[in-house]
């Protein structure tokens, strides 16, 4: 095992690598930016070494400083965590040339699944649904015309060299195919400087399912079932939970096979998630790969127990995979909810600033992963995800129950989270039924409506703020029990002895 | 002491009176005692009746009750009276515009005597890759802009000044 | 299932329970004491109701006055915790006459298993394994040595009615036997107000183990495995851990149906804990009954994901219990740290005081059963324990680990705690190899060394915080970023729209 | 500015200049960079090096290091130059007696103008049902005694001086 290692990120996941790496005996580095000074995970690493000014271009994205810092830590292994470089080639192959080892697939891997085209044609060569599209990238307004014809309306545009909704376009009627098609390239173009775009059937009401794979170096891929992440704003996750309400065991096979046969092909090692698309008669189809630790990767451990942090170090450490298929069960029901730093009463807008009071939820089957502390200003400079709150339950309705009553617990102030959004789906008898797909939110959902149901306290807690408010200003410095300095010139010896 | 509250459009007359760590409170006439059990800066943990509320101050007129969040305004009751008699008094004031959240200010739409119609679009802040667009409250004239493109600003900061 | 209960406690284990109500959407209602007004259970419940000022007798064991309140607030049953009435029959009684559930068993097993010498009776005619010693109680120093004749030297003394050590001692030879009883018998007087004692064999280095069970109204009785409780200092329990390390499936099973054949021949209900001394060659010993929730129970909750507070309130309400003995699996291994508000660096002696600082640790595996905030003045007139941290891992060795990262993580300041004492232990070998018994505090562990390696980082962080903090002094009132009042006369109207 | 520390009895000589959120320490001559990340009362976040470390001030005369509780005394060299010259003038002082924990007086074994020696027992406080014993640091003659029986105090409370 590595005796020491680089954790190239910030946030959450930056501290869910460091405890790994506490609990292995591993010695661990992190990098900070000029708005990560105070930063939990610039907290929690072993050492800690800055990289640059606060815009992520600048540090967390700067490939060869953050090699040179491996070098002069003397780490043996980067762990990229998500987003930043976690799935850039480029990044992979430096830590190669380097001999630095990347947690994570090999370069070629990454290469080959983060091209949309050329990862959707492996997978349909090995027998793996994929939805049916154009053969390849379309270039002309001619060809688009054919594939349509040949799938049928609606369809979906997509961009080869990305995701995140950029360069995406559903396109319902023949009218409107060449105009969509122009402004998914450009947009394309513009995203990812790549303006290849492709065509597929646009699936109405999918769920997106994804796998969660381990593969080690030496050709050994076992699955540890799904996870179900239907709850989508702007094909942002916001929850995710496992097992899918859909599942059956055989299904679970079926895809948890191809799943497998995908890392195979694609010759992918370490861990991996590979996201299907479901249509309602549960046909299911490839959808895409990521190459690297998935935000919501908790949800599985606590369904497995297995710690596929460790699990990621111990693969890229070379060894052999300790599981196997048969040990692997699944035991109850899990539900996370991604908090994040934005206003759902103000259509999800950014909402930045210092942590003024942080009280996280606890008790039985619940798990926080946090990227914040008290007093943290949290910047404007990066992703809004600023915590993960997760529950374990016998069942799903156990879990969702312990999930309103860990969001009630949860105490964020100084900014404005999602919480209370979290709240309102668990609450919603669709989810509560397990009846929703993507859809869910924009459809269903619908316009938010944020139960209120305590304005006769909010008018008597006002005035009563305002008073105490006002009398603080008037008796600004003198305050009870105000503390003695923990300065004296000279020690104290120990007066006190047990009786 | 007497206030008027409007809490998201609703109005409440609070009748208020202190003893010690306690209150006795009139709301519309009902009576209800109020406990401060905690208190730490804009925290407050209260005990009203049987039950005990968490309440927060955010963003000078928005209060948090055990999560939810209601936009108050607290009006001391004979001053009340006074704005209901001259209803335009507050309109004429300077009104400065502030920020409600940290950000890259990237766009400023207007300069100093510009004239300016509610709903105008004054500025624009960017935070986490989201751009979110400051208007004017009313109409007016621009007497101050106290921000410039590329400046970060913080939460609470005046960025622009209209009479 | 009820509408509304009364939880007649304080501290964790009061959030404990309120957090099951909330789950099962009970009403819940507490009460507390002046010294709890701003406490955590305060803040939690539903309803909270006054009781008195801060002496456990004059607001916690106020049996009339808290049976006045369950009426008053309408709660249907009444869940005592652990300590102050759990296992007080009067009070069992007193809710039983006036038609309110006492969440635990019923009064005249609480009684029959809080005599130690008739319980011990009961069970041994039952054939249960119970330690050698007197039958029933001792009067007379002839009978004692006709006791010691029997089953030899060493001996424990020991009061009928009661625990914690109290009544208490130890005789190794015959010429302090006479002497030792009289102490023991002028102890249990001033402590119980039963001066009745008992001799039994003394076992040198036992480990104690405890099984959990679950009896409905209706004759069923599941146990849910053991748990070892040997890390004791002064008889009090430290840390617990699931499974035994001495464990092995046929023993389970052999103690498990000891277990719950004294449940039944106790007539007992709800839920309790059989606990047993267990001797080097593994032989086991009945050594009483405890006739309540433990603080303990988290520790099985994690191996057999079982809910006993949620099973309590199942049971207690009439229903079936929905568990069969063939239900219940253990899984991994879980381990639980006692965080009291103690200085093991000064003889475990009370730290009472303001919490200044509270940051509880987090991530895979962690549960925090907190009874404390930031904040709270920890009172000095009861029970020193402020929280339970506990951990599950698929190993006990990962759960050794996970525990010490964990409680590296725990920060709580403005009090001393028990968890530099937790740290040494997770290191211990014996400990970490499993080797330990109720002896290994006082003779293993022996002198408790802290360690220390920061010395340097100590010179450096005091002149620096002196300079700090001479600063401030001079510089009262001005900070920057200082808070703008929150008040204004008017509201200001929305002037942001998300583009 | 120069000092000497005393920690847990061994003694460093610390010498340090400050730069904005910086400070350049020379630590028995060895030099460091320390950087203050937070602050908020009694406890820091500093950067030394290249780690990372939470530190509190408690009870007067502890600080904690990641967890890890030290006794320490900082003295100005200057200081320490003088107090080395004339060892016995703070021995002389007066000494306040302070409670090292809350709790409720139960035993007050002395009054004023009592003479005690080193280790002598001069009252008893109990807490959470355990009784702590508070001991003369040294010999000297009871100025005043501050509690009474029955009485609640705490932590920090002078309860009995010493001259």
């Amino acid at each position: 095992m590595f005796r020491k290692i680089l954790v190239a990120n910030r946030g959450e996941i930056a501290v869910r690598v460091l405890r790994a790496c506490r609990e292995m005996n591993i010695n661990s580095a992190t990098v900070y930016s000029d708005a990560d000074r105070d930063a939990l995970h610039t907290r929690y690493a072993g050492e800690v070494y800055y990289l640059g000014p606060a815009p992520a271009t600048e540090s967390y994205l700067k490939i060869e400083k953050i090699i040179e810092i491996a070098k002069q830590s003397q780490a043996e292994a980067i762990h990229p965590g998500y987003g930043f470089l976690a799935e850039n080639t480029e990044f992979a192959r430096a830590c190669e040339e380097n001999g630095i080892v990347f947690v994570g697939p090999n370069s070629r891997a990454i290469e080959l699944l983060g091209d949309k085209i050329a990862s959707k044609e492996t997978m349909s060569q090995a027998g793996i649904p994929v939805i049916p599209g154009s053969e390849g990238a379309v270039e002309e307004e001619d060809m688009a015309y054919r594939v349509v014809e040949e799938i049928g309306f609606p369809v979906l545009i997509k961009a080869a060299g990305g995701g995140g909704g950029k360069g995406m376009r559903v396109v319902r009627d023949r009218k409107n195919l060449a105009g969509s098609m122009k402004q998914a390239m450009n947009e394309a173009r513009s995203a990812f400087g790549n303006p290849t775009i492709f065509i597929e059937k646009f699936l109405e009401s999918p769920r997106h399912i994804e796998f969660q794979i381990l593969a080690d170096n030496h050709g050994n891929v076992v699955h540890l079932g799904e996870r179900e992440c239907s709850v989508q704003r702007r094909h942002q996750k916001l929850i995710e939970e496992s097992p899918s309400v859909i599942m059956t065991p055989e299904l679970r096979n079926h895809m948890g096979e191809a799943a497998v046969k995908a890392v195979t092909v694609s010759k992918y090692n370490n861990a991996g998630t590979v996201e299907f698309m479901v249509d309602k008669d549960k046909n299911y189809y490839f959808l895409e790969m990521n190459t690297r630790l998935q935000v919501e990767h908790p949800v599985t451990e606590l369904i497995t127990g297995i710690d596929i942090v460790k699990e990621q170090l111990r693969i890229a450490s070379g060894e052999v995979l300790s599981l196997k298929q048969s040990d692997i069960t699944m035991n109850g029901a899990a539900i996370e909810c991604r908090i994040s730093a934005e206003d759902p009463e103000k259509n999800f807008a950014p909402s930045t600033g210092k942590i003024a009071e942080l009280v996280e939820p606890g008790g039985i089957g619940v798990r926080v992963d946090s990227g914040i502390h008290k007093g943290f200003e949290v910047p404007i400079y990066y992703d809004p995800l600023i915590a993960k709150l997760l529950v374990w339950a016998p069942t799903r309705k156990g879990a969702i129950v312990r999930m309103t009553r860990a969001l009630a617990e949860y105490n964020i102030r100084g900014i404005k989270t999602s919480i209370p959004f979290h709240l309102l789906v668990m609450e919603h008898p669709k989810f509560v039924e397990g009846d929703y797909d993507t859809t869910f939110i924009d459809k269903v959902l619908g316009k938010i409506e944020y139960k209120k149901s305590n304005y006769e306290v909010a008018a008597i807690s006002s005035v009563v703020s305002k008073i105490l408010s006002s009398e603080r200003a008037r008796t600004p410095a003198m305050k009870k029990g105000a503390s003695v300095s923990p300065w004296k010139l000279t020690g104290r010896q120990a007066m006190m002895r047990k009786r | 002491m007497a206030y008027v509250v409007k809490v998201d459009n609703k109005e409440f007359k609070v009748d208020i009176e202190r003893s010690g760590n306690s209150f006795i409170v009139f709301l519309d006439g009902e009576k209800t005692n109020v406990e401060v059990t905690h208190e730490e800066g804009s925290q407050l943990m209260l005990i009203i009746g049987n039950r005990s509320y968490a309440i927060a101050m955010e963003a000078d007129d928005q209060i948090v009750v055990n999560g939810e969040t209601y936009s108050v305004e607290v009006v001391d009751e004979e001053i009340q009276r006074f704005l209901k008699a001259s209803p335009d008094k507050l309109q004429k004031k300077e009104l400065a515009i502030k920020g409600v959240m940290p950000g890259l200010v990237i766009e400023v739409n207007v300069e100093e005597g510009d004239t300016v119609k509610k709903e105008d679009g004054l500025l624009i802040v960017e935070a986490m890759k989201m751009q979110n667009e400051m208007k004017a409250p009313r109409d007016g004239v621009v007497k101050k802009v106290l921000i410039k493109k590329g400046q970060t600003v913080n939460s609470g900061d005046t960025l622009v000044i209209i009479t």
